[in-house]
């Protein structure tokens, strides 16, 4: 009877498994409807695992991959969740990406007089104001309007993959370039990388400074706490006494430049200027990174490492295998839909309750 | 060389109906025919793991890596530093580096015959579905000089053969959005343009759709588009793209030694040209034809320059 | 009048028989044997969270117990979900109420069974008259095209009711469904409910109102912590023995002590104010709070006492008029401004507007207060202080809670209240406008509610007080004024007014 | 000119409508569907499929829109069943799709990106005698195939489905109240899946349109994102079918317009932006009225 009541030594000490596997469970599930697909296409699950794996964190040089692939994901993960938290659903990171990328580049290869000292902060703060102004449209008209910001946020995506597209092939276009690029950007505008022969750089570690500063943000700034509370139900905040339009504009704008900076720090740590195809979704990805690690800093950090892994290991294994990347894609889409779906219904019998 | 044999494949991907497929039509047959172990790599984030890729391989003991992905000669250039023993290949663009070789077209030479041969065959209105009026149209995929390559010799062309001739030139700022080609040649063609060159990939079959079903013409790009719509396609634009991949491999097996060297593949090298015109050969009067294989000779020999926007600008006339 | 046949003379007409519910290591129910008897009115009577609201989903096929069976008709049944209860002739109003927002009246009534003509079409003639006749059998004319958003509450009360008869329930589970009404209204309900009975309907009745429960049923269960106590006759018992039954102990009423009435506080001069589509609903009012008194605003929901409140807070704006706080126009101030010059607001709606429920219990006590100078400094909280604060806070109004960082949504609706109010009264505002601050609470926490308010008065503190409970304002007020559709109506002052003369205002009948 | 930009916005519009409406049930029933590119992608290949070696476009129809509601489907109960986050499995669903296609063309057809079939039965396009020659009205009215007809009658349907029926009037209680409409003994969860199949049906039928009405080919990219375009159709129309439809004409006529004026001295890519630019200020504008008219009334 005491068993029943109160939890056995063992069953403490285990509990910590419990969320682990919880957590897990989506994984595996996509993993086996993943390995279906595979085996229905003529491939051994198990080897293509095990090669997805070691190409992902199989030594250092695909570790330091896997987390530069992660590195954009990362910001445009927070982004996302910054607006999420205030109960915006801005779906225009994406825009901000492009925009701050190509801000960035710009300052990088146009005052290329500049020591480093001023260049690479230069850059990325007109990142972070592109992505910012880019975002001031949709959160004034969210704010003062009440007008839906799932559809302003998503024009103006493909109004900035427009605009960047026109400018880089116009006013920017680098001479001498057969597609759409601006110069490369000064030497001193480049963040320093982390590792010999391998696109880890600097990014990655602004990117972690600011899951570190979203978690502090959340749990003590008095604007993050008013920011999820507003978000939970804006009714009572307002009842409260906080300014919830307020706070709804400002997390908009913040979302913005992180997404800008997300647009930098990929400018100016790995691609080194701007070009089409600069942004394969980034920011799309981001909301999928968001919802999945349930706007918590570490969670957002390990979705973007997951989809950074999928991104890397799913390019290089063709070198190894006959896997096509489309697969891959099949993978990455499974993982998601399965990773914040929750099985238990299947097993409770008052689910439905 | 008998080390394995690597190829890059540019942002649009595999199946793109153009350059990529092409490319990788040419890296297959060179597989089979040198016995070359190969493979094809994509990624939705082509941009970014430039360095990634091509490391990897290097690392992996690729002997020669062709890069197809334009964005990607900066970086390679960094990465062939680190591993001289391994050939790199780019296209369309000239990198130097002891271990680099540069693939170059000379698009623009190919579209100045076709632009010459639409040029007079628009105003013959004794060939179905022409009008009298001297208009020209151009669809396409981005505005990028990589394709206003093919649109400024297109015009260069065409005003050689009848300065009075206008292009229309519109941009459908997608690769793969059929309806929309078919949308813009239609509305093209009501604006009295007769013949219409796509280069546009799968939003340029779009636009061969619209040729079809309106009686009018297109001109095709990069592989033998003719047979898409018989007797609709004027001719094709023929970039062997395909050729040049499959000479590398074939050079690498070859042990010929690749590295520091610039392959132009124009109309000299038969790296560019127009299509046999097997459905619309009849159609067109033989002066034109000798008129277009004129040109070409001339352009071989070197009489005529043809505009390259890549190396030159703009042009006054597509500023 | 439609008359009910009853089936088979049944006995017990819905009962439990051992039912045990539980909610994690929590206990609902526990193994709770239950009889409604065929043609009665039975009351469950019982204190937040004693699990009366468990106990009906269970006997409307809403949720399944864990252990014990259903009783219909004296036989054990199984009820595979609501729609198998309502061919059983079961049906429920539940606590909250479950009307489908953006639907018409008449489509909330016949919503699940809508009469058809060909190709799914409503048949609205068939409905309409289905409503109208319902409408007469419960003595009542509503506009059935409106919008239940637009709907004051006794109307969506009337319209769940309604709609049971409607789908032919002969017994009819009521959770709490006097809890929004004014004092005719309640009386309204209740005579309808005793035509019903005496038609040969089933009706189980939950109310923390003890007269209401005396003056209504014929049998009433008291249940406690899950467990029944004890099952009457209510001729049997008294109001005071039931009170002791429900929490164990001996209540003492609280005693109204008349305040002593200081500087006058808050002043509203023809303060006018529209609701949200634009039709005036608050006209010209003038009213002054002062300090050390409490000032009551009797009247129905929906006759301005939304607008009143909003234009007091800054919640809306008002149309015309002023208010000031302490000799200040605050008129045009927006709410966080008039909170930070002293005014404090406790919303008559806690799920969506009181309180936070997917907050913790310490965060749900600490907002508003947070930027206080010791509570943050250069925008970064000290937590420690805050965490500290919180538990003072929440001991202080004994609020029962197993951990303070649990969401609020775990505490029971009494608990809910007090944290509310200890949070609203931290930092002794000047005015506290007191919305319906004992809505849905059992007795026990009404009676520590009222404590609350008084004591605040008596340390000098003003209170406008909004309340549709008209015991609660005889018990409180030192003065009474009456809203009667936009206009406030007569004033009154401790001891002046009784019950019946009040009632009768609020309706407009008496100036 | 004229007739033929008119001509040209519906037909861009069809598809992006018929999407819409989907998109729009399914709303109002609970759901927001970011999936729908996705059902639009698969009806396409499935409908050209059918449709090719002389088949019946009808069949074709029907299998496009059968392929799309399996989709939904499944997508659906991942949100009611699994309980996982709708946007999420919208993306996801966007992004097996398109996988899948590859992945079948590849081993099905050996082909990638653009499948191009023989004898492609089109979808017959219907002049109506008369009207076809009276200028505007000849463009409005005539030379339409079966789907855009259907499209813009199913817009009334909807109106008069939703305020009328007895499964319209369910449904909103699915979306509006779940908790309510289970309390009366209705299977919101159903209610919500039925809508989402539905979603896919129209989506399937709208890829249709693009690939055996519009280009008679196949490729990856032939949706070019107007599942989006439906989605933002519906929340432009704040889930009300005319609005909707007006929302998605305005994307038609918008982009028919922005390809007429290209070539006339701007540059390509700001006029491309025409139509989001377009949809940002209508809803500005409206919303700026709404305002106003509120300030009015107190
Ligand atoms: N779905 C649920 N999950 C977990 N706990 C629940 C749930 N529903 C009720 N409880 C718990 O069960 C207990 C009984 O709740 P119930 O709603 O039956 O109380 P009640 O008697 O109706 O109270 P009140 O008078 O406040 O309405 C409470 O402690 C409550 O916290
Ligand atoms: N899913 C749930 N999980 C945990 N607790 C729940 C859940 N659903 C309801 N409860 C709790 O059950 C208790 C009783 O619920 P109920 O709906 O009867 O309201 P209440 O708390 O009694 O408040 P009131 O009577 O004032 O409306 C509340 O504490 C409520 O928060
Ligand atoms: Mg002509
Ligand atoms: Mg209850």
């Amino acid at each position: 009877m005491v068993a029943v009541v109160s939890p056995t030594p063992t069953a403490s000490r285990l509990s910590w498994l419990v969320p682990v596997v919880t957590a897990l469970q989506p994984l595996v599930i996509a993993l086996l409807l993943g390995a279906v697909v595979l085996a229905i296409a003529g491939h051994n699950p198990l080897e293509t695992y095990g090669l997805l794996f070691a190409e992902s964190f199989g030594s250092t040089k695909r570790i330091a991959a896997t987390l530069s692939a992660s590195t954009p994901l990362i910001f445009t993960g927070l982004a996302t969740a910054i607006a999420f938290r205030a109960g915006a659903f801005n779906v225009g990171v994406e825009g901000c990406v492009n925009v701050g990328g190509l801000a960035a580049a710009f300052v990088g290869f146009t005052f290329v007089s500049l020591s480093a000292f001023i260049l690479l902060p230069a850059a990325i703060v007109a990142a972070a104001i592109f992505g910012t102004l880019w975002m001031v449209i949709p959160g004034l008209l969210k704010s003062r309007l009440d007008v839906d910001e799932v559809v302003t946020t998503l024009m103006l995506n493909f109004i900035a993959i427009s605009l960047t597209a026109w400018l880089v092939n116009g006013p920017l276009l680098a001479p001498g370039s057969a597609n759409s690029a601006t110069p490369m950007i000064a030497d001193a505008a480049r963040l320093p990388k982390l590792m010999r022969g391998s696109t880890l750089n600097a990014g990655f570690l602004i990117a972690l400074a600011f899951v570190i500063l979203y978690w502090l943000w959340g749990k003590w700034a008095a604007l993050g706490f008013e920011t999820r509370l507003a978000g939970m139900n804006a009714r009572f905040a307002t009842a409260s006494g906080m300014n919830v339009p307020g706070l709804v504009f400002k997390m908009m704008l913040l979302s913005g430049a992180i997404g800008g900076i997300a647009g930098g720090v990929h400018a100016l740590g790995n691609v080194f200027r701007y070009v089409s195809g600069f942004s394969p979704g980034y920011g799309f990805v981001g909301i999928a990174v968001a919802l999945l690690g349930r706007g918590n800093a570490f969670g957002i950090l390990l979705a973007a490492i997951l989809f950074g892994a999928l991104a890397t290991s799913g390019a290089t294994i063709q070198l190894f295998s006959d896997v096509p990347i489309e697969i891959v894609n099949i993978l990455q889409g499974l993982v998601m839909i399965f990773a914040v779906a929750r099985f238990s219904w299947i097993f409770s019998r008052r689910a439905k309750s | 060389a008998d080390k394995p044999v690597a190829l890059v494949i540019a942002q649009g991907g595999l199946g793109d109906q153009s350059y990529n497929d092409l490319a990788y039509a040419g890296f297959q047959r060179a597989l089979k025919e040198t016995g070359l172990e190969g493979k094809p790599v994509e990624s939705k984030d082509i941009v970014a793991q430039a360095a990634d890729i091509l490391r990897r391989a290097s690392d992996a003991d690729f002997g020669l890596i062709l890069d197809l992905e334009y964005s990607h000669g900066e970086p390679m250039v960094e990465v062939a530093k680190d591993y001289p023993d391994t050939t790199f290949a780019i296209l369309n663009q000239v990198q130097k580096g002891d271990n680099i070789v540069s693939v170059l077209f000379q698009e623009q030479e190919g579209s100045y015959l076709a632009g010459m041969l639409a040029a007079q065959v628009t105003t013959d209105t004794s060939i179905k579905g022409i009008n009298d009026k001297p208009i020209l149209g151009v669809i396409g995929g981005t505005k990028s000089a990589g394709i206003d390559k093919f649109i400024a010799g297109f015009i260069e062309g065409a005003k050689a053969a009848n300065p009075k001739v206008e292009v229309k030139v519109a941009y459908s700022n997608n690769f793969g959005d059929p309806a929309l080609g078919q949308q813009m040649a239609k509305a093209m063609y009501e604006e009295g343009a007769d013949i219409i060159y796509q280069i546009a990939g799968g939003t340029g079959i779009g636009v061969i759709q619209a040729a079809k079903e309106t009686g009018h013409y297109a001109i095709g790009v990069d592989g033998d588009q003719d047979g898409l719509a018989p007797g609709n396609v004027l001719t094709s634009m023929i970039k062997r793209a395909d050729v040049a991949v499959e000479n590398v491999v074939k050079d690498y097996a070859k042990d010929v030694k690749l590295g520091g060297t610039t392959v132009a593949f124009g109309l000299k090298e038969d790296g560019v040209g127009l299509s046999e015109m097997k459905f619309t050969k009849d159609l067109i009067p033989a002066a034109y034809l000798e008129k277009v294989e004129a040109a070409k000779a001339d352009i071989i020999s070197g009489k005529i320059k043809v505009w390259n926007v890549v190396d030159q600008g703009y042009p006054d006339y597509l500023k | 009048m439609n008359t009910v046949s009853n089936p088979t003379a049944a006995r017990v007409r819905l009962g439990a028989h051992g039912v045990t519910r539980r909610f994690g290591t929590l206990i609902a129910n526990d193994t709770v044997d239950f009889s409604a008897l065929a043609g009665t009115i039975h009351a469950i009577v019982g204190g937040n969270g004693a699990g009366k609201s468990t106990l009906m989903r269970i006997l409307q096929g809403m949720d399944r117990p864990d252990a014990g069976t259903v009783i219909v008709n004296d036989q054990p049944a199984t009820l595979n979900g609501p729609a198998d209860a309502f061919d059983k002739g079961i049906g429920m109003v539940h606590q909250e109420f479950m009307l489908v927002p953006g639907l018409t009246l008449l489509e909330n009534l016949v919503l699940a069974r809508e009469p058809v003509k060909g190709l799914g079409l409503i048949d609205r003639d068939k409905a309409l008259g289905a409503a109208r006749a319902l409408e007469k059998e419960a003595g009542v004319t509503l506009d059935w095209d409106m919008l239940v958003d637009d709907a004051p509450v006794h109307v969506r009360q009337i319209v769940e009711i309604l709609r049971l008869l409607y789908r032919g329930a002969d017994v009819l589970i009521l959770d709490e469904p006097t809890a929004v009404l004014a004092p005719s209204q309640i009386r309204e309900l209740i005579a309808l409910l005793k035509r019903l009975r005496d038609d040969g309907r089933t009706i189980l009745f939950i109310s923390h109102k003890l007269d209401e429960v005396m003056g209504v049923s014929d049998d009433i269960t008291v249940i406690r912590a899950g467990r029944v106590i004890r099952s009457m006759k209510t001729s049997e018992t008294t109001k005071a023995e039931l009170a002791e039954l429900m929490i164990g102990e001996i209540l003492h009423e609280t005693s109204a002590r008349p305040g002593q009435q200081g500087k006058s506080v808050l002043v509203a001069e023809n303060l006018s104010a529209d609701d949200s589509r634009g039709v005036a609903k608050l006209k010209s009012a003038n009213f002054t709070v002062h300090a050390g008194e409490i000032v009551a605003i009797a009247g129905v929901s929906g006759n301005g006492q939304d607008e009143l409140i909003g234009a007091v807070t800054g919640l809306i704006a008002a149309r015309g008029g002023s208010v000031s706080l302490s000799g200040n126009d605050i008129s045009k101030l927006p709410l966080p401004a008039r909170r930070a010059r002293g005014l404090a607001y406790l919303s008559p709606d806690r799920a969506a507007e009181g309180l936070c429920l997917e907050a913790s219990i310490a965060e749900n006590a600490i907002v508003g207060h947070h930027r206080r100078s010791a509570f943050v400094s250069a925008g970064i909280l000290k937590l420690g202080q805050i965490a500290a604060h919180a538990e003072k806070l929440l001991d202080a109004y004994s609020v029962k809670r197993a951990s303070s960082d649990l969401p609020i949504s775990s505490l029971s609706g009494g608990n809910q209240q007090r944290v509310a109010i200890a949070r609203e009264l931290d930092g002794n505002p000047d005015i506290l406008v007191a919305c319906q601050p004992t809505r849905g609470v059992d007795i026990r926490g009404i009676a520590f509610i009222h404590q609350c308010l008084l004591e605040y008065r008596d340390r000098g503190g003003a209170v406008l007080l909004v309340s549709e409970e008209l015991n609660e304002i005889i018990t409180l007020a030192d003065r009474i004024i009456v809203l009667y559709n936009g206009e406030l109506r007569g004033e009154l002052h401790r001891g002046d007014g009784d019950i019946e003369l009040i009632g009768r205002m609020m309706l407009g009948e008496a100036a | 000119m004229i007739d033929n930009i008119i001509h040209a916005a519906l037909i861009m519009t069809t598809p992006v409508l018929l999407a819409a409406l989907g998109g729009l049930i399914n709303r109002t029933g609970g759901l927001v569907n970011i999936g729908l590119d996705s059902m639009m992608l698969v009806g396409a290949l499935v409908g050209l499929i059918l449709a090719s070696g002389n088949g019946n476009w009808g069949v074709a129809l029907a299998g496009a829109g059968f392929a799309g509601a399996m989709m939904g489907l499944m997508m659906s109960l991942c949100v009611t069943r699994l309980s996982a986050n709708e946007i999420i499995v919208g993306l996801g669903f966007n992004i097996v799709a398109a996988g899948l296609v590859r992945f079948f063309l590849k081993t099905t057809y050996e082909t990638s990106g653009t499948l191009s079939l023989p004898d492609v039965t089109r979808l017959p396009r219907w002049d109506i005698p008369v009207i076809e020659d009276i200028p505007v009205l000849g463009a409005i009215f005539s030379g339409h195939d079966i789907l855009t007809w259907a499209a813009w009658l199913l817009v009334p349907v909807t109106v008069w489905f939703l305020a009328r029926t007895r499964p319209g009037l369910r449904l909103r209680a699915a979306g509006a109240g779940p908790k309510a409409a289970r309390a009366l003994g209705l299977d919101p969860l159903r209610t919500k899946d039925l809508s989402t199949v539905f979603a896919g049906f129209m989506s399937g039928l709208a890829g249709a349109y693009l690939s055996i009405g519009v280009v008679g080919i196949f490729n990856e990219g032939i949706t070019a994102g107007r599942g989006f375009i439906a989605m933002a159709a519906f929340y432009f129309g704040r889930t009300r079918p005319v609005m909707t439809a007006i929302g998605a004409l305005l994307f038609g006529f918008f982009d028919a317009f922005q390809i007429r004026l290209q070539g006339r001295g701007l540059p390509a890519e700001l006029v491309q932006t025409l139509p989001y630019v377009m949809v940002i200020v209508i809803l500005t504008l409206i919303a700026i009225a709404a305002k106003k008219s509120r300030g009015v009334k107190s």
